[in-house]
């Protein structure tokens, strides 16, 4: 993003500073610990603070992304971490069950392709701008989403 | 010229995926133009399993996550229960986690070197680095009773305590092995055909392998400087003085060069983990329930960077546990890395990410 | 009458009609005799039975003897050869086991019998035939494949009483057959209707058509100093003056690198290259058709050391000690240490790429093989040979 | 050589070679000839199949590890003629050595209508004897017997090499008693 | 601590002879293994090492063996199951039953054995011809020559000991937790003494109802608790529960 400073390794206070001051009230601080930095934020603005992350604080990698079924929503919750001094940002995302959409960080991160598509098949959330959301683990004739709380297994019945 | 090009599906069956996944790639001549992965093979629904299992019996389960580095999985799931716990674990069950962790460590990395010989044609360096492999597997059955599933780490500390002359075995066991794997590397980096074969093989840059979410030996051959074990520090690694080896290079050789020097490095943490080793219990109690929260743990695999997210709810059971696996956001790397290069060079490049698909379709 | 009268051991050589007249042949003279017992027994029972019967008498006439000790002639010579072809498998598997340190085969004493044991089980083993592959094609191509090399491995003699024809064209014809099986590997590979066979069939084609560039001209180099294409004459050269590896080492080296390649052994497996190819153009061949495949690729193994053997090692002569050793036995046992160097290489290298076996092929291995043929027309300008 | 001195040499036309043919075999059956034969061949049969058994080279989980182990230095299985091959139509046992997907259930299948007869199925290590610890999961098959006959069950997870070897010690109990009943002149 | 190995290679291998330096060392390997005896255990004939602790099929002594059941419940493959059998000196008692094929050889239902009955062992040769054949009753399930390391101890640390600093005093859950009795919810109903294994429940009368008849409490003798947890599952009122010691 232009106009903004270009951040190497930034550290776990420097994180928290300059995202409350970029995105103010949409962005809430969870906590921190040591080189853990642990955010939520609203699924409207998600792509833009990824693409900040990525861009000015210089987080290269997505680690993980991963879908949780809290019953009454979804949530996406984002591992990201830089090459330099081991600081991780975790971003929680809630999505209300009746719109299961989110905005795709694939264009950010290419290695977020297949957790999107593996969350897009096991929990059925849909990712906008994703280049290819199709069937990864599963057979391509699967018409459940098996992660969801609502499909029990065997032993859990 | 006018050439048609044709499709070829190199797997499930196929001799140069270790493991069980397709690859897709689209030759003329020999030059393959375009490469469509497929995984999914093995998937189980592992994540899905847990939820359904209390703490203790996952962690056998995380052994057969990945089979070839059973150690550091059911490790990385233990750290991740313990982080939601709150506890922490004894020093000497650190340390013996961190001596498992490394043997792990070098017997993945001679699994992964016995399957590039024979990806590049010589049985060979295959044979020979199973002989290796079998005194690591060899002080694991002394550890903790089993070859591959160790299922030793448990929550709060390890299962037992070292057996009688374990620390004399290991010793032995490193210094020979350290002798031996100059054979090996005779074998393979004093021969023209092997250099021939690795060297200037595809070639990720750095942008790429940071965009990618390359982890692991596969990113350090790309000249980043980052592995977990020094930069976020877990266990008592900090504790613990060792090179992280990196390669600017980028191609199949440099992520052979970077393997060979960590096994050298794991032989060396060994060492001093067993000499710093203090006396104490290495187990504690813990409760059988965990909180409820959202916590995660990161590791050095051999492969790359795994992490376990964990979200407990208060009972015995997990309410979810997701598992990043180095090898599932490397593999999806898999075409950027074969465009261009020859049929032949693709067991070369696929060699050298290391594939295990256990843990890759989970 | 008596089995005496009917089983008369004669001197095979005198008969007027026996095509080895003029030059001793133990083949012929063992298959004769053979012919002439078996022949003598049958015809005695027969006669036995059916006192005065015209079969008898013609079982034991010279023209059935003839005819018949020479197909027990090839029998008792392919014996020999299938016999060292064995020990040859044996040797590779042993070999290898130990530069691998482990036990290798154990099957029968030493493990020799597993080749057998092998060979047995694909007798065994069910007919498959892909439905859409080319029938013609399919079967031709491994009747030509394991055809051509029982041919030229029949075409090596092993000594000069060791032979099954003595023919003036000698190595020509040789390196003429042995040429024929890449354009049936290519037309295996294409038959089989399966990718991999056909890339491996295309691979075997090119790799072996641009050895055998060098190795040719190598050939002429040697005829070239020998002054004839007679496998006879060219070991008598060496015998009378010294084995061609001495002048012409390079010519060694290239020829056998090429006849590794021509074997399609590792490092120039291409065609077979297990990790990409999963079994090359052998893909689709199960059973029998398989184990006739890996007969052949033995039988050639045998017939490129034999070459080798022939033309720089001075075939079944040790200096100074003509007349001490067996020929046959000194021919094999030189055979078999080129072939214990193919092996060797086996166990230490890995396979190389299609680009890089074409790049050696043509820009090291003919410069080298047109140097060699250079040093030879100059040391025969020069008159030293 | 004189063509003359020869009986008519092979002149027997494909319509008369089948009717002779089929006329051997009946004779042959009828006569208990060919029980006499089995009894002499079957062993030597029995010897050739057991000790030169070809695996095919077929990974796919935790015991592909401990199959990949049993031929390495310290367990050697090329000792009992054991020799993966990569292409399943040379090859005689097909091993199953871990969990079966349901996306990988019609490859496996396939795999072995691809290899010929005689042939057999050794399922290795729990996954694929009964689903092991993936008892209960949505997407594997529980066990390998579903889809195809399995011949012997190795136990254990993942087997140990020498288990693995013991387990093909047994099997070859089997293709002894396989080749007892007789192969001569069977399709 | 210093590289070893990166910055030695790639040498040159064309000073090196291109392929020498592979040719003599698979040489060398070759004449050392001809001369001495190859690294190959010839396993039919001659069987390597393993330690007591290997885990391979889960052995019972079937005396020890109280039929509490911990190994049925921390089983992660559910391969366990509990079969009534007929004894001649105990006469009909519950004993645990294997399925090996389904075992995953964790090696759990020895180290949670309260009475060390259920041990590893290191029995790993169970080929068979069918999967009947591998379902082992505990008759089957007996391991002669049972010996201290297959027995695997749990051995745990209570937290609050090391806090205190005794570092050598391990113990086991199965040692120190208990049910706890929740008073008011106790029907009387005497179920857990009778379903308990180890006869530790024992039922007193702590005072009378409204209708004269006594009432019961399950009074728990804690030196032959095992923590099976099996009355805590059975109470039909939720009456006891699990009382952890850190």
């Amino acid at each position: 993003m232009a106009g903004d400073d270009f951040y190497e390794a930034p550290t776990v206070e420097q994180v928290i500073q300059l995202i409350g001051d970029r995105f103010g009230g949409d962005v809430t601080v969870r906590g921190s610990k040591e080189r853990r930095v642990f955010l939520s934020a609203g699924r409207e603005r998600i792509y833009e603070l990824c693409e900040y992350i990525h861009d000015v604080l210089n987080f290269e990698q997505a680690s993980s992304l991963s879908g949780v079924d809290w019953e009454t929503h979804m949530q996406m919750v984002y591992h990201l971490s830089n090459y330099y001094n081991g600081v991780m940002i975790e971003i929680e995302v809630d999505i209300p069950n009746d719109d299961l959409r989110v905005d795709s960080v694939t264009p950010i991160w290419e290695g977020a392709n297949w957790h999107e598509r593996e969350t897009y098949e096991l929990f059925g959330i849909v990712f906008d701008n994703h280049p290819q959301l199709e069937r990864l683990l599963t057979p391509c004739d699967y018409e459940f989403f098996p992660f969801r709380k609502s499909y029990k297994l065997r032993r859990a019945e | 010229m006018m050439t048609s090009k044709m499709w070829v599906t190199m797997g499930p069956q196929h001799p140069f995926s270790h493991g069980l996944w397709t690859l897709k790639v689209k030759i003329d001549g020999e030059v393959i133009t375009d490469a469509i992965p497929i995984i999914g093979y093995l998937h189980r629904g592992w994540e899905k399993e847990c939820e359904n299992r209390t703490y203790p019996q996952i962690i056998p389960m995380a052994d057969r996550l990945c089979y070839s580095a059973s150690m550091t999985w059911s490790h990385v799931y233990v750290m991740a229960v313990e982080e939601a716990l709150g506890i922490e674990v004894p020093e000497r069950a650190q340390y013996l986690r961190v001596v498992a962790d490394e043997i792990c460590r070098i017997q993945s990395h001679l699994m992964w070197l016995a399957a590039m010989g024979t990806d590049l044609g010589n049985l060979t360096v295959f044979l020979w680095s199973l002989r290796e492999r079998e005194m690591f597997l060899d002080l694991f059955v002394k550890l903790c009773g089993q070859r591959l599933t160790t299922n030793y780490p448990r929550i709060g500390g390890v299962r037992n305590d070292m057996p009688y002359l374990f620390e004399r075995d290991c010793m032995r066991v490193v210094d020979l092995f350290e002798k031996r794997l100059w054979d090996i590397i005779a074998l393979m980096d004093d021969s023209a055909i092997f250099l021939s074969r690795m060297q200037g093989v595809g070639r990720i840059s750095r942008k790429e392998a940071a965009n990618m979410g390359l982890t692991g030996p596969g990113m350090r051959g790309c000249g980043v400087n980052f592995d977990v074990r020094r930069d976020d520090p877990y266990e008592v690694y900090d504790l613990l003085d060792f090179e992280v080896p990196v390669h600017k290079d980028g191609d199949a050789y440099a992520r052979y060069a970077v393997r060979i020097e960590e096994m050298f490095q794991s032989c060396e943490i060994i060492r001093q983990a067993m000499a710093q080793m203090p006396d104490g219990p290495v187990r504690i109690k813990v409760p059988r329930n965990v909180p409820a929260g959202s916590h995660f743990a990161r590791i050095e695999d051999p492969r790359g960077e795994a992490l376990m997210h964990l979200i407990s709810d208060g009972t015995d059971k997990p309410y979810r546990l997701k598992v990043r696996s180095p090898i599932f956001v490397n593999v999806s790397g898999a075409k950027r890395m074969v465009l261009g290069t020859r049929m032949a060079d693709v067991p070369a490049i696929m060699g050298t990410i290391d594939m295990c698909l256990g843990e890759t379709d989970r | 009458m008596s089995f005496s009268d009917w089983v008369n051991i004669s001197d095979p050589l005198a008969n007027p009609n026996s095509p080895y007249g003029v030059t001793e042949n133990i083949p012929y003279s063992v298959g004769s005799g053979l012919w002439e017992i078996i022949g003598g027994i049958l015809a005695w029972i027969i006669n036995m039975i059916v006192p005065g019967n015209r079969l008898s008498p013609w079982l034991i006439s010279d023209a059935v003897t003839n005819a018949l000790g020479l197909v027990l002639m090839v029998v008792v010579f392919f014996a020999v050869i299938f016999i060292v072809n064995l020990t040859m498998i044996w040797i590779e598997r042993k070999v290898l086991g130990r530069i691998m340190d482990r036990r290798a085969t154990r099957i029968g004493p030493l493990g020799y019998l597993q080749c057998l044991a092998d060979g047995l089980k694909t007798f065994l083993k069910e007919h498959i035939m892909p439905d859409k592959a080319d029938k013609k094609g399919y079967m031709w191509a491994v009747s030509i494949v394991i055809g051509s090399a029982v041919l030229i491995a029949g075409m090596i003699p092993l000594s000069p009483r060791w032979f099954l024809a003595d023919y003036g064209t000698g190595l020509l014809i040789v390196f003429g057959i042995f040429a024929v099986s890449p354009f049936m590997i290519l037309v295996a590979g294409w038959a089989q209707n399966n990718k991999y066979s056909l890339i491996g069939g295309m691979r075997a084609a090119a790799q072996m058509i641009s050895y055998e560039i060098p190795m040719l001209l190598v050939f002429v180099s040697v005829v070239l100093m020998a002054g004839s294409l007679n496998i006879n004459d060219i070991v008598q050269f060496q015998m009378d003056n010294t084995w061609f590896i001495i002048p012409q080492f390079i010519g060694f080296v290239v020829f056998m690198v090429a006849a590794v390649a021509e074997a399609e052994r590792i490092p120039f497996d291409l065609p077979e290259a297990e990790a990409e190819l999963v079994e090359g153009w052998q893909t689709e061949y199960g059973g029998m058709k398989w184990g006739l495949i890996m007969l052949s690729d033995y039988f050639r193994g045998y017939v490129a050391c034999a070459l080798g053997v022939i033309m720089f090692l001075g075939g079944w002569a040790l200096p100074f000690m003509d007349e001490l050793v067996i020929p046959e036995i000194v021919f094999l046992l030189k055979v078999i240490l080129l072939f214990f160097i193919m092996v060797w290489a086996r166990g230490t290298f890995g396979r190389i790429r299609t680009d890089q076996i074409l790049n050696i092929g043509w820009k090291v291995l003919l410069p080298l093989a047109v140097l060699n043929l250079f040093i030879v027309v100059l040391l025969k300008m020069g008159g030293v040979f | 050589m004189d063509m003359s001195l020869y009986p008519h040499a092979i002149a027997m036309s494909a319509a008369e070679y089948m009717s002779w043919s089929s006329a051997m075999i009946d004779g042959l059956l009828s006569s208990g000839m060919k029980r006499t034969v089995d009894k002499v061949t079957g062993p030597i049969w029995a010897w050739a199949m057991k000790n030169s058994i070809h695996p095919l080279h077929f990974g796919l989980a935790c015991c592909a590890l401990e199959m990949a182990a049993a031929s390495n230095t310290k367990y050697d299985a090329e000792r009992l003629g054991m020799i993966y091959r990569s292409s399943p139509r040379q090859t005689d046992v097909l091993i199953i050595n871990g969990w079966i997907s349901k996306k990988v259930r019609p490859d496996i299948r396939r795999l072995y209508e691809q290899m010929p007869s005689p042939k057999w199925v050794v399922a290795m290590g729990e996954c694929a004897i009964s689903g092991g610890p993936w008892y209960d999961s949505y997407n594997i098959v529980q066990g390998t017997d579903q889809i195809v006959p399995v011949d012997i069950y190795i136990p254990g997870c993942p087997v140990k090499p020498d288990a693995m070897i013991d387990g093909f010690l047994l099997l070859q109990k089997k293709i002894e008693k396989y080749f007892a009943r007789g192969v001569f002149m069977e399709d | 601590m210093a590289i070893k190995y990166m910055d030695k290679y790639p040498k040159n291998v064309a000073l090196r002879g291109w392929i020498l330096k592979p040719f003599l060392t698979t040489f060398k390997n070759m004449i050392k293994t001809t001369i001495h005896r190859p690294v190959t255990i010839m396993y039919p004939y001659e069987k390597e090492w393993i330690p007591d602790n290997y885990r391979g099929r889960p052995g019972l002594v079937f005396e020890k063996c109280v039929g509490c059941g911990i190994c049925e419940r921390m089983c992660p493959t559910t391969c366990i199951e509990l079969v009534e059998v007929e004894d001649e000196a105990l006469g009909k008692v519950k004993r645990p039953q294997v399925n090996v094929g389904r075992c995953m050889m964790c090696g759990y239902c020895a180290e949670y054995c309260p009475v060390e009955a259920m041990t590893v062992t290191p029995d790993y040769e169970l080929a068979g011809y069918t999967r009947e054949d591998l379902i082992y009753d505990p008759y089957q399930l007996k391991w002669e020559n049972t010996t201290i390391g297959m027995e695997v101890h749990l051995e745990e640390h209570l937290p609050s000991n090391l806090a205190k600093g005794v570092t050598d005093k391990p113990t086991a859950f199965y040692e120190v937790d208990r049910p706890k009795l929740i008073g008011e919810k106790c029907i009387s109903c005497n179920r857990c003494a009778k379903t308990c294994p180890v006869d530790a429940i024992e039922m007193i009368v702590v005072g009378e109802n409204a209708k004269g008849k006594p009432i019961k409490h399950p009074k728990i003798d804690d030196s032959k608790c095992v923590f099976c947890e099996q009355c805590i599952v059975i109470c039909p009122k939720d009456a006891l529960e699990i009382n952890e010691v850190l």
